[in-house]
């Protein structure tokens, strides 16, 4: 919240003048630029609700003018808070019924919630640090005794483990083994001459090619070389005289049927 | 039974069971070796009750019972026994961020002290078995979640959470903190010590 | 001065160190925290009648002075824990391989193992009693034939071996190419349309 710099801001700046001093030359010894302005908020005596976050401001930019002095690679982060808080200073100087003094105002609580919020949990570290910490101020047994006795003999088996060594010890020895590729059996003219001759003569008329086909389920280059060997093995027939071929049109499908007695060519 | 009735057989017992452990030692353990007559928290008691004001205290932590020595003890004892180091400031201030906010991500932690948190200090915690992960936050990149262990509570002499105090109790004292000592004041003799010296 | 006239706060302070030491505590280790006044002895010996008769008693060691549980009640404390073993790999990829491949020969695992199989990987399964000799194969050299026992049945909570699953199911045959989907079927007008078509 903005507060009016005077008269309270300025006795502030009097106070802090010699801290300053004090202060820039370790700002090493600070856990970042919150902890230095909850350092600062403490140097103003008075409940962290009540702080006046305009002295704060001023009361860091001094310290870090004043720093920046000394050493000029001063970390970015601590130029970065600056930055800002000038930037909250400008907001906080402003009339109160400014826009821009509210957004100031707002940015100001947050600040002094987040050093609430800090100066909380500062305190909950002070308060487990001032417990009796087991190793600092109280100490347990030194040598305990142990009753517990450790049976090793059983042996640990389990379903899933038998499973994972087999497909371990398998998969190890095929590894090793070498990849040799699964053999690739094609439909041969032989067997399609088969096929063809064999089932030639239960069909009485015109059929595809395509029908002789072997049944299993094909793969389309099985089935490329398939359809040639069919073909070839069709050609064959009627180059014995024993079945006659027929294509309508270029690319259209090629009809097969047994040859009776004997005939044309069409 | 009253605390005063216990019989010797129980309370030796317990003593012996308790004294061995370097752990705090639940009741369930206890109840294990006693007659069913009898309650383990009821011998607990009776047992606290002739080591109070002695130099080692039977004393109640995350987990169960648990011998210690008398707190006032510790100067002298300190002369002797072999100490761990003492965490460092960052590390304490983190682990009561983890204590209080817990589950909590690294950037929470980062955003409450205002400060980067250094991978010394996580580790320094983690090592000294305070803090573990607790899952991941539902959040862009899932950062880790972490919490504090029993060890935490054992270590401090805490039963549970509910032990330490309400974070509104924690801002009307605000008592000043030890402040770091000073660096190397910049003389002239000594500049070239200073950490960023030269 | 006699052992009943020992100060308490010395008591206390001995009572306190022993008990926090991770070794047995010296009179002279002692005597460094005590004042002049005081001889750590006298102060050993009262904490000793102290702790005479109870769970945890006052005993001289190499070296100075210890805690030690009642010996009476070790016994009552003594928790025996089973820590089962594993089998080593090598054991268990043995006897995974019996189980499936039985009655299996010793060449015949080295060959799925594609590693030797050493006596002392035999002997451990032979020992717990998870395999068993069964007959001989009609081959060249009769080589003992390895089949898995009741016991392996049992210890691995199986009824029979057909509850263990498949190879089938287990065993991702590696296949020689991934297929593409089925083709339609032909029609007959479709036929010499086919992707080696034109």
């Amino acid at each position: 919240m903005p507060e009016p710099a005077a008269p309270e801001g300025a006795e502030d700046r009097a106070a802090e003048g010699a801290a300053d001093s004090r202060l820039l030359l370790r700002l090493d010894g600070f856990d970042g630029p919150l902890d230095l302005l909850l350092e600062l908020a403490r140097g103003q005596k008075v409940d962290l609700a009540r702080i006046s976050i305009l002295a704060l401001v001023e009361q860091y930019l001094a310290v870090i003018e004043g720093a920046r002095r000394v050493r000029l690679e001063l970390a970015a982060e601590w130029l970065v808070m600056a930055a800002w808080l000038a930037w909250l200073k400008s907001r906080l100087l402003l009339p109160e019924d400014d826009a821009a003094a509210e957004e100031g105002g707002q940015a100001a609580e947050v600040l002094a919630e987040r050093l609430a919020a800090l100066q909380q949990m500062r305190a909950a570290a002070a308060w487990l640090g001032a417990r009796p910490e087991l190793g600092q101020e109280v100490f347990a047994r030194g040598e305990p005794e142990s009753f517990v006795a450790i049976d090793r003999s059983r042996l640990a088996l389990d379903v899933p483990g038998l499973l994972r060594a087999y497909l371990a010890a398998v998969r190890r020895a095929a590894g090793r083994r070498g990849y040799t590729p699964a053999p690739v059996t094609y439909w041969t003219i032989k067997d399609a001459l088969a096929r063809l001759g064999a089932m030639l003569g239960e069909l009485p008329d015109w059929q595809t090619l395509e029908r002789f086909l072997p049944p299993a389920p094909l793969s389309p280059l099985e089935r490329r070389a398939a359809v040639a060997s069919t073909l070839l093995a069709g050609l064959e027939l009627a180059r014995t005289g024993t079945a006659r071929l027929r294509q309508d049109e270029a690319f259209g499908p090629i009809l097969v049927r047994k040859a009776r007695g004997v005939e044309q060519s069409e | 039974m009253s605390a005063s009735e216990v019989p010797e057989a129980a309370l030796r017992l317990a003593e012996a069971l308790v004294f061995a452990s370097a752990e705090p030692v639940s009741p369930r353990a206890l109840a294990q070796l006693l007659p069913e007559t009898l309650e383990a928290e009821t011998v607990f008691a009776a047992l606290a009750a002739r080591y109070a004001g002695r130099g080692v205290e039977l004393v109640t932590v995350a987990g169960g019972m648990q011998f210690r020595t008398a707190a006032d003890l510790a100067p002298l004892l300190r002369k002797v026994v072999q100490m761990p180091r003492r965490l460092p400031r960052a590390a304490m201030e983190t682990l009561a961020i983890i204590a209080y906010h817990q589950p909590v991500t690294r950037a929470e932690i980062e955003e409450i002290r205002g400060a980067t948190l250094s991978q010394q200090t996580l580790d320094a915690l983690l090592e000294a078995g305070l803090i573990v992960p607790k899952g991941r936050k539902e959040a862009p990149g899932r950062p880790t979640l972490w919490a504090s262990t029993e060890t935490f509570l054992t270590r401090f002499g805490l039963r549970d959470l509910r032990d330490l105090p309400r974070r509104e109790d924690l801002l009307v004292e605000p008592q000043p903190l030890p402040i770091p000592p000073p660096a190397v004041a910049p003389s002239a003799g000594e500049a070239d010590e200073a950490p960023d010296g030269t």
